[in-house]
């Protein structure tokens, strides 16, 4: 099957980016696909690499990135989520005059429009809600 | 096809699950994950068990075993790994997440 | 592809900042799929209705825009309304209230489910 | 002294009102703020209202204001501007908030 | 100056990445101030004493190393235990269980109470 | 009277911020002092200078910048929080290797022991929680 997967809890407090990881993974091992991962709200703290995990705990962020790359999959980030969370790209940056941007390059920074694509293309669409 | 629910919220925010049950219907799956899993202690579960009685309960088993719970649980909750989360998903429709 | 259902479920109160704005924005981009979309307003989200005549963060006024945009019905479930001692003609836009069994055939009957 | 028991969540967190009664002496006072003023509409206010008689009961007038709720208020919540709020951090010990 | 009562009120499950350790972090950095330190656990907040096991994120272990510091007593409240099938003597570290006109009592005597 | 305040909430989803904001002008107004703000959890959000606010929606951080500046109130930001949510200061990015700092420079960046230090020499301690 494909699975979209949409992910609103942040990075430094929620579960909900690891819940998603496992699903994922299980997802894959199955021999499923996965169409897109979304994330909104919260969840576009994810993609802020300026995130510095302490030693000894999980890095789900960077965890995401690895699978995403070893499996093909897109992750995507709402951009108008991200601004009001000051999780910005280039183009961002530059266009909002901010003197630094601040996301993965891992992430894709897109509209709201791709996360209703993937939800109604993919054969099922799964929320991890904060 | 029976619809999957999907709640990973305990009792601080309970009206996730009023809501999820609010909604189910007979024969749906309840699957609690996340801090989800603490409605599957048994007096918590207990609470619910009676609107909870036509929909069949399963928990994620690592995040039982990450909140070592797994002596606490209800007997009518059944624990399942995460590969078992993918062919729910799977076999039910529609999928809902309660936040 | 045949059009799919597509149901958004506000459940929380507003004045959450940006969540309830973006849920908004959310079923107004929905809305241009052409699909089959609806909202169920339940619990504390049966509060997003409540225009307090603001001008700003009132997402009630937000949702005034809905009747122009293509979106087959508003439903709210007729308890939470009534815990509230709110009734459907105080609401922000016209609204179909639904008992316990019409919201469960309302989301049995979906495609796709978004949360708040 | 008395103390003040602050409380920004609405039903959707009820611990956090729950826990705050469960805390509460006689004679403190409650002031709801942010979502938590839904807590004082008529008929939620209702549901708590026993556990609740021996205990002042505030609402911050901003917030309800900004919510259209003025009108769905219980009479036994007594609404005040932010100046008040001041004052009554200021007339109270401990000062305590519940999450 | 005479010391300050300050009691942390921990309320949360644990799981919930960051905040059960900055409350850990914020008791233990209070513990050192040579107040009159003490904590609360109430409601799902209870179950942050249960150990796992696990070596990663799991804030009961660190718990464990109160009983080292500066706290003066750690209480639960009785009843939060009950709800959830917990005996005191199966938590990470000894705690007295309060009564609900002990929980009362201990917070009308504070001068500070953080909340997590 | 001499006021401490503690915010938990972050700058886009809680209302925790602007409510803090409005007792401590409440409280300016009516002659007390504000020891010092301690931004905690999610509330070191709010200092973060990367986040662009929508046009029309207020801009909680700008207005805390402004009347911290305008009373001489100290507006602290815990060092551990702000690390694992992605809020630098240019030491910080320094020290952990990250391209650049966004930490806006009207917050102070100290550790935990200053909001004990504020809670315990302030004759009220005000938390605003998430």
């Amino acid at each position: 099957m494909n699975f979209a997967i949409a992910i609103h809890g942040d990075a430094a407090t929620s579960e909900s980016p690891r819940l998603a990881l496992r699903f994922a993974r299980a997802a894959i091992a199955k021999g499923h696909r996965i169409h897109r991962v979304f994330f909104y709200h919260a969840g576009v703290s994810v993609a802020n690499s300026l995130v510095v995990q302490p030693q000894g705990e999980a890095d789900t962020a960077a965890e995401w990135a690895a699978f995403a790359k070893e499996h093909g999959v897109e992750l995507a980030v709402c951009v108008a989520a991200a601004l009001r969370r000051g999780v910005l790209g280039q183009d961002d940056a530059t266009r909002y005059e901010r003197a630094v941007a601040n996301v993965n390059p891992v992430f894709q920074i897109v509209g709201l429009g791709q996360m209703i694509e993937a939800a109604i293309s993919a054969d099922r669409f799964v929320t991890f809600c904060a | 096809m029976a619809a999957l629910h999907i709640v990973n919220s305990s009792s601080e925010r309970r009206t996730a699950l009023d809501n999820c049950l609010r909604a189910a219907s007979r024969g749906d799956t309840v699957l609690l994950i996340g801090n989800g899993v603490y409605w599957a202690v048994a007096p918590m579960f207990a609470g619910i068990a009676k609107r909870a009685s036509d929909t069949v309960w399963c928990v994620l088993a690592t995040d039982v075993k990450s909140r070592g719970i797994g002596t606490l649980l209800s007997t009518q909750v059944q624990q399942i790994d995460d590969g078992a989360f993918v062919d729910l998903v799977a076999s039910h429709h529609p999928v809902v997440s309660w936040s | 592809m045949t059009p799919r259902r597509i149901l958004f479920v506000i459940s929380h109160a507003p004045q959450r900042g940006a969540l309830a704005l973006e849920m908004l924005d959310e079923l107004l981009v929905g809305a241009v799929f052409e699909q089959e979309v609806s909202a169920l307003f339940i619990d504390e989200g049966v509060f997003q209705l409540v225009d307090s005549g603001d001008t700003q963060g009132n997402v009630a006024r937000g949702y005034r825009a809905l009747p122009t945009y293509d979106v087959s019905e508003v439903f709210v479930d007729a308890d939470s309304l009534k815990k509230r001692g709110l009734a459907v003609d105080s609401l922000a836009i016209p609204v179909r209230a639904l008992t316990r069994g019409g919201v469960r055939k309302l989301v049995a009957g979906q495609d796709v489910v978004v949360p708040d």
